[in-house]
């Protein structure tokens, strides 16, 4: 079993780096979709504590609440790119930094 | 329900005016005037039925309205009421009179000032908290409107003045009130946020109830106004339309006075008496600093405003003296002002009317050719300085004589606010009425119509009637006044020693021990040797 | 390991408002194929399925009925909500009709993705496991995304969408995160489970719970536009569509709002000494960000954004109360903030016409004599907003001031007093342009007759709410 | 019974103003004038069978009161609508309505050029009225119903014309000043009210030996209280500024308000509160100071002032000074007495007065008159009479007047204060014969265009008679009485004087007692008072000749040596000092008015306007500041709201932990 080899702190650990690796790279790209994609590491950063969790706690839920994540995330993520398209179209850019008409 | 009918009745009526046709100016405003006519008419017969010999509350109606919180439209007038009461359907009649030439938008004028009647005649017989929140907060929009529709150049600064400062200080008393109304229902066991219960019932430690005090003194003290939250009256009365002023002078203000005498004293009368001298003071600086004010101001609404600040101030000394001259005083005086003031603002009116500036550089010597004019503006004039044998004087001297009873200081320094009211008024009067007609623009001026002197006749009669025999208005509330003294009675709450059974021996900071004794002893009048008829 | 889902915990009944409503949307997308440009079927049939949602909401009896494993329940606070949502999707719908015709939006999915979006406040309002929780909110979001920027050729519009999704995307990790912690510190996602297991003084000081609570915070922080995760609200407000903007600052927000008192006023009651700082500084900073915000603003949309934000921050007061006046206060605010709000973005709809929209507050002066009634209702509504009675937003603050003095809030009471006190000024301000500026150009406003419908339900809600309140008010307090 | 009709009295002036004011202008001239003297009329009639009336009281009874009706109250607190009838009210209601009716008359011809004619006679019926509810309200409160009401007509007869803007500036002047004096007569009331519990004359007079200590503090702020509201009304130190510059009203005016009734108010009003006054004996020492120094001082003003009405109200303010001056030692029999004849002399002279600037078109600068003796002999040959009446000639009125007072002022006073009245004395007869040579003899100086002309006779009877008046008034008070038991005006007012100073200070001695202290001792208080009638008899030749001096004074300067004035004066600083009224306005001007005006615009524009409505607009202002500030962030950058989140993130944490 892992918990024999790994302690859940190192797992806790990965999974804040990873999180914060996914903040920080939101709030300092701006590509649409490097930020776009930042955000989905933070979300796997949250599977990956989930799991963690799950399994040293010997229960399941958490198994199924990263399934959900995942679903969620990909329906997100289907979102988001029709978003971006829709974007492109108008203003064929994807620097995040020009869509700055609503402000103020 | 018959109360209920009277209040609402300028309610409906505006609905009414909504449905009707906006080109039919006439049938607007007669409607208007009937409508408003009949609710004074109403509210007179309230006053004809009206039991003077009780406290207790009259044309009463209790009936749930949110059972949930136990809150009920509860109404009924007592004599603290009555006179506002009717006070407000009254000028509100003199004000649909004095806007008959109104030129913009009448309806939505008219409709305005219906609904701000039933806004204010609410004020005065709610006896829940929550109604009487809902119907103070409620005649504000009326007012607002009309300051910010048919006021003058600088409106809108005014209106959201008037409007913002008066919702700063009700939203603390809202608060206060929430907080009464738990603790009620903490102490005994009844959700209930009726006025007359509370009144009985509260039971609060010193500290909180001085701090409830300060969250209603607020909300009410910028409505007086009092010294130093004044500054929205001027700007709101410089602003408004004649009617607006009237209104605002003769009852908006009013509910300032009323709140106190329906919330403060009876529900804190320990706190009241702790706060007397702070309260004494604000109103003596504000005696005088209005006074002082009104004296080098330029505009003569301007001027009128500075001198409602003044006689406020009078008032709530008056109620603060906390014994029955101060008080009967002050509820006169409510009436007085409501009358003179108004009056005195109708008559800027109708120069402004005429000359479009109220600047009183302008005028000069217009006793020469509007000569009614004059004598109606002379007469009011002095009702407002308090000469006796008028209206002003009678409430004056009953809140001085209130006052004297406290401390004899207070009393002399409120009294040299009537010199200064002399000065202020005969001065404007002088450069308006007064002088060679030098300004061309005047020549031509008529004098008053006979609209005008509708509108003015009624308050100069009341003038004098109050002057002279103002019984028929003090004994509606002499047994209410009584209650309430009785209550708020600063021997209730002054440590023992210092009790005194001689009713005039408790102000002794002018008097010597030695004459205080041979007072206590002698407390017997001699029989009188003369023959009374 | 045990069972995940016992079949006997499975309650379709209790479940049957999301169920029928998603049976109810997916026949929308179905129906859209055949309706070509016209959309009144697709309306209609909307507008039978909330009906029926709201009708099978209570077929449920006796409640609270719990199902899925406690995961979802049916009970006051949600029935109550789902009669908010139905309400407001259908006023959504309505105003939706004439302005998608006038500004050109022809995708039938619309009132499918409003169907989907009710479906999603549903759950999120009824769930109590914070699976269920999530999966929520990311329905409502995913179709707001969708909504937000469904005027696809306009920048704006998309710019709106890009915005919401981004931070919507960003906040939802810093949500997940935090339930992982809390599921991490307390072993389960349910909240009852997590309720019981927090009883315990020991968990409540561990510090992975804690931050668990922070970080949830900011995930329902940000859902309800609360200072400082409400960045996006001003910008999507403005860029989306009115309707959306409408539907959006009611429902979701009120679902939002149900999932965080059921997670902090429900669950961690006993931990409200560390939680309720937070809460209180985010309710302070909403309404004074909210307030400030407005007062500048010169576009009607954005200042009823930060008026939205500053109204997030009353009603968190409702949270931190966590009582059952806090509860029930909660409720009769969103029903009455449903009405206001719905009443005033009709109005702003109204102004609008093809092309130009007119959401400068300066396109409102001398309204109140041109179209005498408009300016009423709209003086009423925003007079509701800023809390003066007679109307619903009074007896609304009324309610919720009155929940958190119970609790001993006063300070917090007394900020919120001033604010509205300040809030009023925005409000008055409109009123201003509307009654005592004069007119500036000629009014060309669409009046038409759904829209108005709106207008007109909005202002009998508001009066009935303000004069009457008691049978809302009972209905609520139970 | 004839003390019925009391209350009609002041009524029936009150309905002439009112038909006056409101169908004046509809009514004629003749009409006007016809209602005017005929209310007038009516009352003096009136006052005639109350006076029989009263004089039919059953023996013992001193005071009719009649009650009208409750005015107002407040707890136990109630003030009456209610007159009394006692011989000072009596003697004050003959001056008014008698006195007034011949001044009425007397407009009749003076005023009839003017076109608001009516506006004239309500205004004078009024004061007619308030002058009467003054001396005959039965409480202090109708008393100032009266007292303010007097103040008002003269304030709006003063500025009767009112397009003049020094009669309106003298108007409101005299308005204020008399505020000043009644603010402290309110504080009085109250006062009073506050220790008596009532403020009815006679219940007032009647406890207050019993409930006063004499000499004690009470008393004497009570006094000094109404003292000062009497110096208002009757324009002495300090407040009598205001009357000098009133004689911008209509001369009859003058005569009326401004000599004969309500600038004596102060002295009825104090001889009214006599027992309060007996009570404290500094007050009294001040209100006699005060008087003779005002007698004095107005005096001396008045010998440099050239305006023919202003020598004459300056003389008024020093007679009245004579009369508080005997008010202050106790004499309030000689000050009724001089109240009265200098009411009718006075009357005279402002009547002459009108009578020559009428003659000579409303000139009033006696350096523009001189010889009108053959052009108006009646005017002349009244004036004179009165002149020596107010010299103090025997056997004129004014003779028996002032006698009295000076010889009580020696007597119950002390020499200082007889030493004023002397030289008071000496003064009046100089400046006031100056007035008559300087107006009615000599050269002409009166412009050539002007032809003077005698009044007619509407004016020049109501003269004949006041003279008749003046030369005979001095019978009310013959002196030596006390020894041939003469019904005078002593043993008319006695009642309402007598004051049992005995049994006062034996209360003022228990009450003392009682508090533990020790009351001085009062026995020589007691002493019987000697009269001796040699004494005054020789004070009487000694006033004489003192008058006889001033008169020759004034011939020697303006009769046979005119350039002597010239000569005299020259260079001398004190005569600039006298001439400019000793600069008393200016000063109140700098150190009151001005102050008042500057502080109050100070208090407005800064105060107000900056401080208060600064710190309401500053909230304002800060509240939109912070707005702003709050936009900038708004910065419509992804990367910057997701950073806010952040921060937000890491603050919340910090807050928790």
């Amino acid at each position: 079993m892992l918990e024999d080899t790994v302690p859940l702190s190192h797992y806790l650990m990965l999974s804040a780096t990873l999180f914060v690796i996914g903040i920080v790279g939101v709030l300092v790209r701006r590509n649409v979709i490097v930020v776009f994609m930042s955000i989905e590491i933070m979300l796997n950063a949250v599977n990956i504590s989930l799991i963690a969790f799950d399994n040293y706690m010997n229960l399941s839920s958490g198994q199924i609440f990263s399934f959900m994540v995942m679903c969620v995330a990909a329906a997100e993520v289907s979102v988001g790119l029709a978003i971006i398209i829709a974007l492109h179209r108008n203003k064929p850019t994807v620097n995040l930094d020009e869509f700055n008409l609503l402000k103020w | 329900m018959f109360l209920t009918f009277i209040t609402f009745l300028p309610l409906i009526g505006a609905l009414c005016l909504a449905f009707m046709p906006k080109e039919n100016e006439n049938a607007i405003k007669q409607t208007a005037l009937a409508i408003a006519l009949a609710d004074f008419l109403l509210s007179l017969m309230l006053w004809t039925n009206f039991d003077d010999t009780t406290h207790k509350m009259q044309f009463g109606l209790n009936i749930p309205w949110i059972e949930a919180w136990g809150i009920n439209y509860h109404i009924g007038m007592d004599g603290i009421s009555l006179l506002l009461y009717v006070m407000t359907t009254f000028l509100t009649m003199i004000c649909i009179i004095a806007s008959w030439d109104v030129k913009k938008h009448i309806r939505e004028y008219m409709m305005a000032m219906l609904a701000l009647s039933t806004g204010m005649l609410g004020v005065f017989i709610a006896l829940d908290l929550f109604m009487f929140y809902v119907f103070w907060e409620f005649q504000l929009v009326p007012m607002y409107i009309i300051v910010g529709v048919w006021g003058g150049p600088r409106r809108i600064y005014a209106s959201i003045k008037f409007f913002l400062f008066t919702a700063v200080g009700s939203l603390l008393m809202l608060v206060a009130i929430i907080w009464i109304y738990f603790h009620i229902q903490q102490t005994t066991g009844v959700a209930t946020a009726d006025i007359l219960y509370i009144t009985e019932h509260l039971d609060v430690s010193l500290d909180a109830s001085k701090w409830l005090w300060m969250a209603f003194f607020l909300a009410f003290a910028i409505k007086v106004p009092m010294f130093p939250f004044h500054t929205w009256l001027p700007d709101a009365h410089v602003e408004a339309p004649t009617a607006g002023s009237v209104i605002l002078a003769g009852v908006l203000l009013k509910m300032g006075t009323y709140g106190f005498l329906r919330f403060n004293l009876p529900f804190f009368p320990q706190a009241s008496y702790e706060f007397v001298p702070m309260v004494a003071w604000l109103s003596i600086i504000g005696i005088i600093y209005g006074a002082l004010v009104a004296m080098v101001q330029e505009d003569l609404k301007k001027l009128v405003a500075y001198s409602s600040v003044s006689h406020l101030g009078f008032i709530m000394l008056g109620i603060f003296a906390l014994n029955p001259y101060g008080i009967q005083g002050a509820l006169i005086q409510n009436i007085n002002h409501g009358i003179s003031t108004s009056a005195l603002f109708l008559l800027v009116g109708i120069v402004y009317d005429r000359r479009h500036t109220r600047l009183i550089s302008e005028f000069g010597g217009l006793a020469k050719i509007m000569p009614k004019y004059t004598i109606c503006f002379m007469i009011v004039a002095l009702s407002s300085i308090g000469l006796p044998g008028m209206n002003g004087f009678v409430g004056e001297f009953l809140i001085l004589l209130g006052i004297f009873q406290v401390n004899g200081l207070w009393a002399a320094f409120a009294t040299s606010g009537v010199i200064l009211a002399a000065c202020y008024i005969l001065w404007m009067f002088q450069r308006v009425m007064f002088l060679e007609l030098k300004n061309p623009k005047n020549v031509n001026l008529k004098d008053m119509n006979t609209r005008e002197m509708i509108t003015i006749a009624p308050l100069i009669v009341l003038i004098f009637w109050i002057g002279l025999y103002p019984k028929p208005f003090m004994k509606t509330f002499d047994a209410s006044v009584n209650h309430l003294v009785s209550r708020v009675n600063p021997d209730n709450f002054r440590p023992h020693q210092e009790k005194h059974n001689d009713s005039h021996g408790e102000h002794a900071q002018l008097m010597t021990q030695t004459e205080m004794a041979s007072l206590n002893h002698k407390l017997q009048m001699p029989k009188k040797v003369l023959i009374k008829e | 390991m045990e069972p995940i889902l016992a079949p006997e915990s499975i309650d379709l009944i209790a479940l049957a408002p999301v169920l029928v409503l998603s049976v109810f949307a997916m026949l929308v997308l179905v129906l859209d194929l055949w309706g070509g440009r016209n959309k009144t079927l697709l309306v209609f049939t909307s507008l039978v399925g909330l009906l029926m949602t709201a009708i099978s909401a209570f077929a449920k009896h006796p409640i609270p009925a719990y199902s899925f494993n406690d995961s979802y329940v049916v009970d006051h606070l949600s029935l109550f909500f789902i009669c908010i949502f139905t309400i407001s999707s259908a006023l959504a719908i309505l105003l939706s009709v004439e302005y998608n015709e006038r500004e050109g939006i022809r995708a039938g999915e619309y009132y499918a993705l409003i169907l989907f979006c009710t479906v999603g406040m549903i759950l999120l309002a009824s769930s109590t496991d914070m699976v269920m929780i999530f999966l929520g909110i990311e329905i409502v979001s995913i179709c707001l995304y969708v909504l937000a920027g469904i005027r696809r050729n306009d920048h704006r519009s998309n710019e709106a969408a890009l915005k919401y999704f981004l931070l919507g995307a960003f906040a939802t990790g810093f949500l997940l995160y935090g339930m992982t912690m809390v599921y991490g510190s307390t072993g389960s996602t349910n909240l009852f489970k997590i309720a019981e297991f927090v009883q315990n003084p020991s968990a409540q000081s561990n510090p992975l719970l804690l931050m668990g609570l922070v970080l949830l915070i900011i995930g329902f922080g940000f859902k309800v536009a609360s200072v400082p995760f409400h960045m996006w609200a001003p910008d999507v407000y403005q860029g989306a569509p009115t309707p959306v903007t409408a539907f959006m600052s009611v429902g979701p927000k009120a679902a939002a709002f149900a999932a965080f008192f059921r997670v902090f006023a429900e669950t961690f009651p006993e931990m409200s000494p560390s939680w309720e700082m937070l809460l209180s500084i985010i309710a302070v900073l909403s309404m004074f960000v909210g307030n400030l915000g407005a007062i500048m603003q010169t576009n009607i949309k954005r200042m009823l954004a930060f008026s939205s934000i500053s109204h997030a921050g009353y009603i968190l007061m409702a949270v931190i109360a966590k009582s059952s006046l806090g509860s029930s206060s909660l409720l009769f605010y969103m029903l009455s903030y449903a009405f206001v709000t719905f009443g005033v973005f009709a109005i702003v709809i109204i102004l609008g016409r093809k092309g130009e929209e007119n959401l400068e507050i300066k396109n409102y002066s001398g309204l109140a004599y041109k179209h005498p009634v408009i300016a009423l209702s709209m003086a009423i509504f925003l007079l509701s907003l800023a809390g003066l009675p007679p109307f619903a937003g009074f007896v609304a603050k009324f309610y919720i001031f009155s929940a958190a003095i119970q609790e001993g809030l006063l300070t917090l009471v007394i900020i919120a007093v001033l604010n509205s006190a300040i809030s009023l000024y925005y409000y008055l301000k409109v009123i201003v342009f509307m009654y005592m500026k004069e007119q500036e150009a000629e009014f060309r406003i669409s009046l038409t007759p759904m829209t108005l419908f709106v207008v007109l339900v909005g202002v009998i809600g508001t009066i009935n709410l303000g004069i009457f309140p008691n049978a809302i008010i009972t209905l609520a307090s139970h | 019974m004839l003390l019925k009709l009391t209350c009609l009295v002041p009524l029936f002036p009150l309905i002439g103003s009112i038909i006056n004011g409101f169908f004046g202008l509809r009514i004629g001239k003749n009409a006007v004038g016809l209602v005017a003297c005929g209310s007038m009329g009516l009352s003096f009639l009136t006052s005639i069978l109350i006076y029989i009336g009263y004089l039919m009281l059953p023996e013992g009874q001193h005071i009719y009161e009649q009650v009208a009706w409750t005015w107002f109250g407040a707890g136990d607190f109630t003030v009456d609508f209610g007159f009394q009838i006692d011989p000072l009210t009596l003697v004050m209601m003959f001056v008014v309505t008698g006195v007034g009716l011949i001044i009425h008359v007397y407009s009749i011809g003076y005023m009839h050029e003017e076109y608001s004619y009516y506006r004239f006679f309500a205004y004078f019926n009024l004061f007619a009225s308030a002058m009467l509810l003054l001396v005959m309200g039965n409480n202090f409160l109708l008393m100032f119903i009266g007292w303010e009401g007097v103040g008002c007509c003269s304030y709006f007869l003063i500025g009767y014309y009112f397009e003049k803007k020094s009669a309106c500036d003298a108007g409101t002047k005299a308005f204020i000043v008399n505020r000043v004096g009644d603010f402290a007569f309110l504080l009085a009331v109250m006062y009073i009210f506050n220790i008596f519990g009532t403020i009815d004359f006679s219940d007032v007079m009647h406890a207050a030996p019993e409930k006063l200590i004499y000499g004690g503090e009470i008393v004497t702020i009570i006094t000094m209280l109404l003292f000062v509201g009497a110096t208002g009304k009757s324009a002495q130190i300090p407040l009598y500024t205001w009357l000098p510059d009133a004689m911008e009203g209509p001369t009859p005016v003058s005569a009326l308000i401004h000599a004969a009734t309500m600038v004596t108010a102060g002295v009825y009003m104090i001889v009214r509160c006599n027992v309060l006054f007996n009570l404290s004996p500094l007050t009294m020492t001040t209100v006699a100071f005060i008087g003779g120094g005002t007698a004095v001082m107005a005096a001396t003003i008045g010998m440099t002032q050239f305006d023919i009405k202003r020598v004459l109200a300056y003389s008024t303010v020093s007679q009245i000074g004579y009369m508080f001056l005997a008010c202050g030692v106790g004499a309030y029999t000689a000050a009724i007495f001089h109240l009265v004849t200098h009411a009718f002399f006075k009357a005279c002279l402002f009547l002459g007065s009108g009578s020559v600037i009428h003659g000579i078109h409303g000139e009033q600068d006696m350096r523009k008159m001189g010889g009108l003796k053959s052009h108006m002999p009646v005017t002349y040959w009244t004036f004179l009479v009165s002149t020596l009446a107010i010299a103090g000639i025997f056997p004129l009125s004014g003779f028996f007047s002032k006698d009295e007072v000076l010889y009580h002022s020696l007597m119950d006073g002390n020499i200082i204060f007889w030493g004023m009245g002397v030289s008071a004395a000496l003064l009046t007869a100089f400046y006031m014969f100056r007035l008559v040579f300087m107006t009615f003899h000599g050269e002409s100086r009166v412009d050539p265009s002007v032809h003077p002309h005698e009044s007619p006779k509407v004016m020049t009877m109501p003269l004949v008679i006041l003279a008749g008046l003046a030369t005979v008034g001095g019978l009310l008070g013959i002196p030596f009485h006390h020894y041939w038991h003469l019904h005078t005006l002593h043993s008319w007012l006695e009642p309402v004087l007598h004051f049992d100073l005995a049994n006062a200070l034996e209360h003022s001695g228990h009450m003392l007692h009682e508090a533990g202290r020790h009351a001085p001792s009062w026995a020589h208080l007691l002493e019987p008072k000697t009269h001796d009638w040699m004494i005054e008899l020789l004070l009487m030749f000694f006033s004489l000749a003192v008058a006889l001096t001033g008169i020759f004074g004034a011939y020697m300067f303006y009769i046979k040596r005119p350039d002597l004035p010239e000569k005299f004066t020259e260079g001398q600083w004190g005569l600039d000092l006298v001439q400019n009224k000793y600069y008393i306005d200016e000063l109140y001007d700098e150190s009151i008015v001005q102050p008042t005006i500057e502080g109050s615009k100070l208090l407005w524009k800064e105060c107000d306007a900056k401080a208060i409505d600064g710190a309401v607009n500053g909230t304002a202002q800060t509240i939109g500041w912070f707005s702003r500030q709050a936009q900038v962030f708004q910065s419509g950058f992804v990367r910057n709201y997701a950073l806010f989140i952040v921060v937000g993130f890491i603050s919340l944490l910090l807050v928790m932990f």
